[in-house]
């Protein structure tokens, strides 16, 4: 066979492992409608389609996982609602998501939020209580520092020994 | 003749049903288990014991005498018990000596992957079937006569054909609950894929079956109520009160000019008008006037017109009693409301209406007389859009998961008709597949793609926007390019899905008739009994079983009419010998039965001081049985034994035993 | 009721209307985006739902919900971790009741909930997560959503009776996503292509809802979008932003906090996608609990309606001040009568317009 | 004692002809899969239940039982099922004096359309069971059967 040729060879890998999950099993029932991707309004300015996500997660074919496309989506759920087929569209990208984070496939820009949660527990931290926001809550009446966790050191720790429970810094490529 | 009963010899043959048993359930185990059965005397399996050669296996150990009951454990008794029935009675043996165990539908099938359980179901099954067989007793069917008259329920395109088959030979009572007959199909335009015009081929139907010496057309009626007597069901109908004399009526039309009432007409999908006094359609049979009550103010204006004295405001609703020998039921189907749908803008905007609204504005009598126009600004529309599967194939409640087979030929029957009145316009369907699957469809497909223009868009709509000029922006995904769309039209048709008729339930309540999952009524067998209900003499036949075209409707209406005529034919039915006995020296005379039998089959003989049951009349429920406080009555079949003994073969505690 | 008549006399002037009830208690939880980079939200909330007696107690040392887009995309286990540790915290406040101002808190918040109170075998693991800490959730936690609370709870014909001040604004709302969708758990009972419950909550203090193309479209900030592809999603913004611009309103009203910035700090940043020649977006965007408070009469100053001076880059991004002028010119109470009465026969004939789209009564030709 | 993991129910389910039986068989058409904890006597109507066959299947051990009856309204005989609710609900109530917990003893209305309520409501069933536990009775039978033997033989 000529090592150029791009064949595409199926393999139920993804959609087997889909299918664990009764929900996300539905997956295998679907017969390509289209209604997702009509109704997608990423799909209107992106390259997502979700159709094609779906087929090809069927398909088993890699560049599900190693495509950005999964990651263009806004999780509006319309494509979850709206599929004759109830399929959760939206909750399929979410596990393919899960499973390419997995295999390393994991946008840069996510590793700053990811980065600040697992610092601050604040995915959109304050950034200290000299910081123009502080100042910003000073002005409108309010404690400089929220009652969040940024008040409170020993929930910032008990955040820490979850993270470490779940083994999350181990598991997650993003450092 | 000796006094102590014979020891039963029972045979037990076991079906691999192919592969359907065999593959789960390891079929030498089970025969070896079912040979160790007290009263078993042989045991053996066969790969299809419906087949010629197993009722052959059957009937030989009977003949060689040294077996006289009958265990076959393989389907459902409701799909294969006549059969294993009729080798007994052939071979001279009473064949209610037989029993059914169920060991496909209720062990193999539901587990298919737990071999184990579904073999110690099967186990328990067979020894149940063993131990009520060994407690059965020969029964003897009772006939009844049959009336020779038929009842048809709707007179849609089905009903009709029914009832010109079966009357060349019956009196056919035939109801319809609207003013006309003639269904559905009178009001389409056209039909695929000959394109014949509709009504050419209906009304010269609807007048034969109007002047049939042998149909009693009762329009404008109802179903009050049915006694479920078999081959004599006595049935009451309702015939609404039209405040006209039709005996006297000329359906001169004076009355319906001169009435002030004007309303939408249901029969032109409310697009067009009709009066108070009215009838549906210049074609409608009867052609005699009704005056919608609900509507009319009683101004009376008819009365003094009506030159002949029809209108008799005091006419009231006639009840009138039939009985008839069979039923036949084809009521047909009501068409899904996609207003739910609020993507699709179904009343919401102006210019998107459902197909059957689109029939009636292609059809030459309907309100426009033929001229499509946009409900927005009565212009012709230039651009059209049809969007497939509304309400069909849909997983969502409210909405249908079957597909109800129809729409995407009449979306391209109207698409093409569009297209030969307005050669100019540009016509869209957008579809998930098409499934033309007929004779000649795939050809009429063809056509409308090369011939006409029309273009297929694979790939369901999403939304739907309308513009200040009340054209609508169609958004949607082209499957096939991987390119999301935005396309422009004037008009948007939905082809929306059949469904199954809002009162349905009652029609099943009066007739007994079972319903399938996707709410149409349930046929005795998907294959082999198409148009048999599960209650004998009585047929399903048309759309109120599933979605279907015409020429489907016709052929089913021909196939009911038959099964009709055949069990009619003979004169006399055979019932189940299932019925209830008192026994008299038992019997305390409480009465306490009399009063529990629905079917007044129960009567209390003064002089014994018992009850007495009516053969004929009891159906066999069985209620005054299990409510007998001396326990005196037994129901033949399932009596008190055999029911006990089937409980007590099962060993609830083996298992536990074994595990312990 | 004590509460009442006390806080009555302390300030019997200042109180324009009195509390109306004070059984209603909430915890509230902040989420990010509020707290850090729309203080204005935290305060108008707290002041509108003081006057209307309502309590709201703090979480303390909550952390992120966690984002339903980026960390349910990115790991489950520690979404799940997270969102029922901050269950844990509405609990320990022995408050049944969990409020959040924000639809993606309430996604990911409510949607744990759910998976907690229906799947034991992720109760049990969770749970056991949790135990390293000695935390436990029990189950006792009600996820709400602001307009679930006005709607439901408060109620609109509460509502309607605070009104001192029939703004007659143009506004456009916006849902949002994960407050409709997915419809299972959603807990308005509405259909999410036709949902009503926002609408009708404008309409009842006195303001136009007007319907334009793409209503419901996301914004484009949610599913980690934002963060990870910022001008896709700013793609969604700017079409919404033009079908809201071709209706011509008032200002956006939004109940969610990462809508709000994308819409408020959006319309700057679409500036570069603009066709040629086309006008820059300068719409308003408030949040409903501001709305409230303006139509209740209380200052735009009290609802976090201004800016300081210093430091800059800071929200609200695109200004108030076309829409304060407007409110501040419209009278309280005596005329609001007649406007009133105004919008009742305005009302009317849409009701029969409705009537007659149900009868369907032939009026298509 | 059996650990509650190994416990497999033993289910006797009394089915009307006409909804349940049929019900069941389209579980079984549409291969819908269901614990193999059920076995299904035939009776033409549930009205024809006898209160004895459920008291004798529990006697005898059974783990659980259930009259299958059409919906109220749909009987095929009229009322059949009405009169078997009825007495259902007396023969429930006496349940507890005989030692044994009411929800032993179930009453379904399956029509025969409804194949995958039967498998939801058996799968339902048969965890319940599974946190009840045992019948009692199963030892006491079981050694009553080995005495009847022991004497037989």
């Amino acid at each position: 066979m000529p090592q150029n040729q791009k064949l595409l060879k199926y393999s139920s890998e993804y959609s087997d492992e889909l299918s664990v999950d009764d929900e996300l099993k539905k997956i295998r029932s679907c017969i390509q409608c289209g209604m997702c991707s009509a109704v997608c309004p990423s799909g209107s300015f992106t390259a997502l389609v979700t159709r094609k996500i779906m087929r090809k997660a069927l398909a088993g074919d890699h560049s599900v996982l190693s495509g950005p496309e999964i990651w263009y989506c806004s999780t509006c759920f319309n494509c979850y609602e709206r599929c004759p087929r109830t399929i959760p569209v939206t909750n399929v990208i979410l596990k393919l998501r899960n499973m390419a984070v997995r295999e390393g496939y994991l946008p840069d820009a996510l590793k700053n939020v990811i980065k600040n949660l697992t610092n601050t527990g604040h995915a959109v931290p304050l950034g200290g209580p000299d910081s123009k926001w502080a100042k910003l809550r000073e002005y409108h009446k309010l404690k400089k520092v929220p009652p969040t966790v940024h008040s409170f050191p020993e929930a910032l720790d008990e955040l820490f020994t979850l993270l470490d429970k779940i083994k999350f810094n181990a598991r997650i490529p993003y450092r | 003749m000796s006094l102590e009963k014979p020891k039963p010899r029972v045979a037990v043959y076991i079906c691999h049903c192919g592969k359907n048993i065999a593959d789960v359930i390891d079929m030498d185990e089970i025969t070896e288990y079912a040979k160790h059965i007290p009263n078993v005397v042989s045991a053996k399996n066969y790969k299809f014991m419906c087949s010629n050669a197993g009722q052959d296996l059957i009937a030989e150990d009977l003949k060689s005498g040294k077996i006289d009951r009958v265990v076959v454990a393989a389907c459902s008794p409701l799909m294969h018990e006549e059969t294993y029935r009729r080798v007994l009675r052939e071979n001279n043996f009473n064949e209610f000596f037989f029993e059914q165990a169920n060991i496909r539908e209720h062990a193999s099938w539901v587990n298919l992957r737990d071999h184990k359980g579904a073999m110690d179901i099967a186990k328990d099954h067979v020894k149940m079937a063993v131990a009520k067989v060994s407690n059965d007793r020969p029964l003897i069917r009772q006939k009844v006569k049959v009336t020779q008259e038929a009842l048809i329920v709707g007179a849609g395109i089905t009903g009709m054909f029914a009832a010109l088959d079966l009357a060349n030979k019956y009196k056919v009572h035939l109801v319809e609950r609207t003013p006309t007959i003639g269904g559905h199909m009178a009001q389409l335009d056209k039909t695929f894929p000959t394109m014949d015009c509709s009504a050419c081929i209906t009304t010269p139907k609807m007048v034969e079956v109007g002047r049939h010496p042998n149909i009693n057309l009762l329009t404008y009626s109802e179903i009050e109520n049915v006694d479920l007597n078999v081959g004599n069901f006595e049935v009451q109908v309702r015939k609404k009160s039209r405040r006209i004399n039709h005996l006297i009526c000329t359906g001169c039309g004076t009355c319906g000019e001169v009435c002030p009432i004007t309303v939408p007409n249901e029969f032109d999908y409310n697009m067009g008008y009709r009066r108070a006094a009215y009838v549906p359609f210049p074609q409608a049979i009867p052609a005699q006037y009704t005056i919608d009550i609900k509507n009319c103010i009683e101004c009376k204006l008819c009365v003094d017109a009506c030159e002949v004295n029809a209108i008799d405001f005091n006419q009231e609703d006639e009840i009138i009693d039939l009985k008839v020998g069979s039923i036949i039921i084809a009521t047909g189907n009501d068409i899904f409301d996609p207003s739910t749908l609020y993507c699709y803008g179904y009343q919401k905007y102006k210019n998107v209406l459902i197909a059957i609204e689109m029939e009636r504005l292609l059809s030459s009598t309907g309100p426009t007389l033929g001229k499509v126009i946009k409900p927005s600004d009565h212009k012709t529309p230039k651009r059209i859009g049809f969007l497939q599967c509304v309400g069909s194939r849909d997983f969502h409640e409210g909405t249908h998961k079957y597909c109800s087979r129809v729409c995407c030929m009449y979306a391209i029957k109207q698409a093409r008709q569009f297209k030969e009145k307005y050669p100019d316009s540009e016509v869209f369907i957008f579809y998930i597949d098409m499934r033309t699957f007929g004779k000649g469809y795939e050809e009429f497909y063809e056509i409308a793609a090369r011939e006409y223009g029309i273009n297929f868009i694979r790939g369901r709509i999403g939304d739907v926007f309308e513009n200040n000029d009340g054209s609508l922006i169609i958004r949607g995904s082209d499957t096939l390019l991987a390119e999301k769309y935005e396309i422009e039209v004037d008009m948007l048709i939905l082809s929306t899905a059949i469904e199954a008729r809002k009162d349905a339930d009652e029609v099943s309540r009066f007739f007994g008739v079972q319903f399938s999952e996707d709410g149409f009524f349930m046929e005795a067998h998907p294959k082999l009994k198409p148009v048999d209900s599960l209650s004998t003499g009585i047929f399903i036949a048309g759309t109120c079983q599933a979605p279907r075209d015409i020429p489907d409707a016709v052929a089913q209406a021909k196939a009911a009419a038959s099964s009709a005529d055949n069990f009619m034919f003979s004169g006399e039915v055979e019932i189940e010998p299932y019925y209830s006995m008192v026994q008299p020296e038992i019997c305390s005379g409480c009465r306490s039965c009399v009063q529990l039998c629905p079917y007044d089959a129960i009567s209390f003989d003064e002089t014994t001081n018992t009850a007495d049951i009516n053969a004929i009349k009891c159906k066999g429920c069985g209620v005054c049985v299990a409510s007998c406080p001396s326990n005196a009555i037994i129901q033949n079949h399932f009596t008190r034994n055999q029911i006990l003994s089937e409980v007590r073969a099962l060993k609830p505690w083996e298992n536990y035993i074994k595990e312990n | 009721m004590t509460e009442i008549k006390e806080q009555k006399k302390e300030h019997p002037k200042e109180e324009l209307i009195e509390k109306p009830f004070s059984d209603l208690k909430y915890s509230l939880y902040l989420g990010c985006v509020i707290p850090n980079r729309y203080p204005m939200i935290e305060r108008a909330t707290r002041f509108v739902f003081d006057k209307l007696g309502i309590e709201l107690i703090d979480m303390n040392g909550a952390t992120c919900c966690p984002a339903p887009g980026v960390f349910r995309s990115v790991d489950k286990a520690l979404w799940l971790t997270l969102g029922a540790r901050n269950l844990t915290i509405a609990q320990n406040n022995k408050t049944t009741e969990l409020l959040t101002l924000c639809n993606g808190c309430f996604g990911t918040l409510h949607e744990v909930e759910h998976e907690m109170k229906s799947n034991p075998d992720i109760n049990q693991r969770i749970n056991k997560i949790l135990a390293e800490k000695n935390i436990h959730f029990d189950g006792n936690v009600n996820v709400r959503q602001i307009m679930d609370v006005l709607y439901f709870d408060f109620g609109l014909e509460r509502l309607k009776s605070l009104v001192k001040k029939t703004l007659n604004l143009r506004v456009a709302i916006h849902y949002g996503c994960h407050i409709l969708k997915p419809s299972s758990t959603q807990l308005f009972g509405q259909d999410p292509d036709n949902p009503t419950f926002f609408d009708e909550v404008v309409e009842t203090i006195g303001c136009q809802s007007i319907d334009y193309q793409e209503k419901l479209m996301c914004c484009g900030a949610g599913g980690s979008l934002r963060t990870g592809f910022k001008d896709n999603s700013l793609q969604y913004t700017i079409e919404k932003l033009r079908q809201i611009r071709k209706v011509g309103v008032d200002c956006i009203v939004v109940c969610c906090p990462f809508c709000h910035l994308q819409f408020d700090l959006g319309q700057i940043e679409v500036s570069k996608f603009l066709d040629d020649g086309e006008e820059e977006f300068r719409i308003p965007v408030i949040f409903i609990t501001q709305l409230l408070g303006l139509a209740m009469g209380y200052e735009p100053e009290d609802l976090g309606m201004i800016k300081p001076e210093e430091p800059k880059g800071i929200s609200p991004f695109v200004p108030f001040d076309k829409l304060l002028k407007k409110i501040e010119s419209i009278p309280l109470d005596n005329q609001v009568q007649k406007i009133k009465t105004n919008a009742k026969t305005e009302a009317k004939p849409k009701a029969k317009t409705k009537a007659k789209t149900t009868t369907k009564g032939g009026k298509k030709l | 004692m059996v650990e509650d993991s190994d416990f497999e129910p033993y289910i006797v389910c009394f089915a009307c002809n006409w909804c349940t039986y049929t019900g069941s068989d389209q579980a079984g058409v549409s291969r819908m899969q269901r614990p193999a904890d059920v076995r299904i006597i035939r009776l033409m109507c549930s009205g024809r239940m006898e209160p004895r066959y459920a008291i004798e299947a529990l006697k005898n051990g059974a783990d659980g039982v259930i009259i299958g009856a059409c919906h109220l309204g749909d009987c095929h005989y009229l009322e059949g099922n009405e009169k078997a609710v009825r007495r259902f609900s007396v023969i429930n109530s006496f349940m507890e004096q005989y030692g044994m917990n009411p929800k032993r003893f179930q009453f379904w209305h399956i029509s025969a359309s409804e194949g995958a309520e039967f498998t939801e409501h058996i799968k339902e069933y048969v965890a319940e069971l599974k946190k009840i536990g045992p019948n009692p009775r199963k030892h006491i039978a079981a050694k009553e059967f080995k005495k009847l033997e022991e004497v037989v033989i």
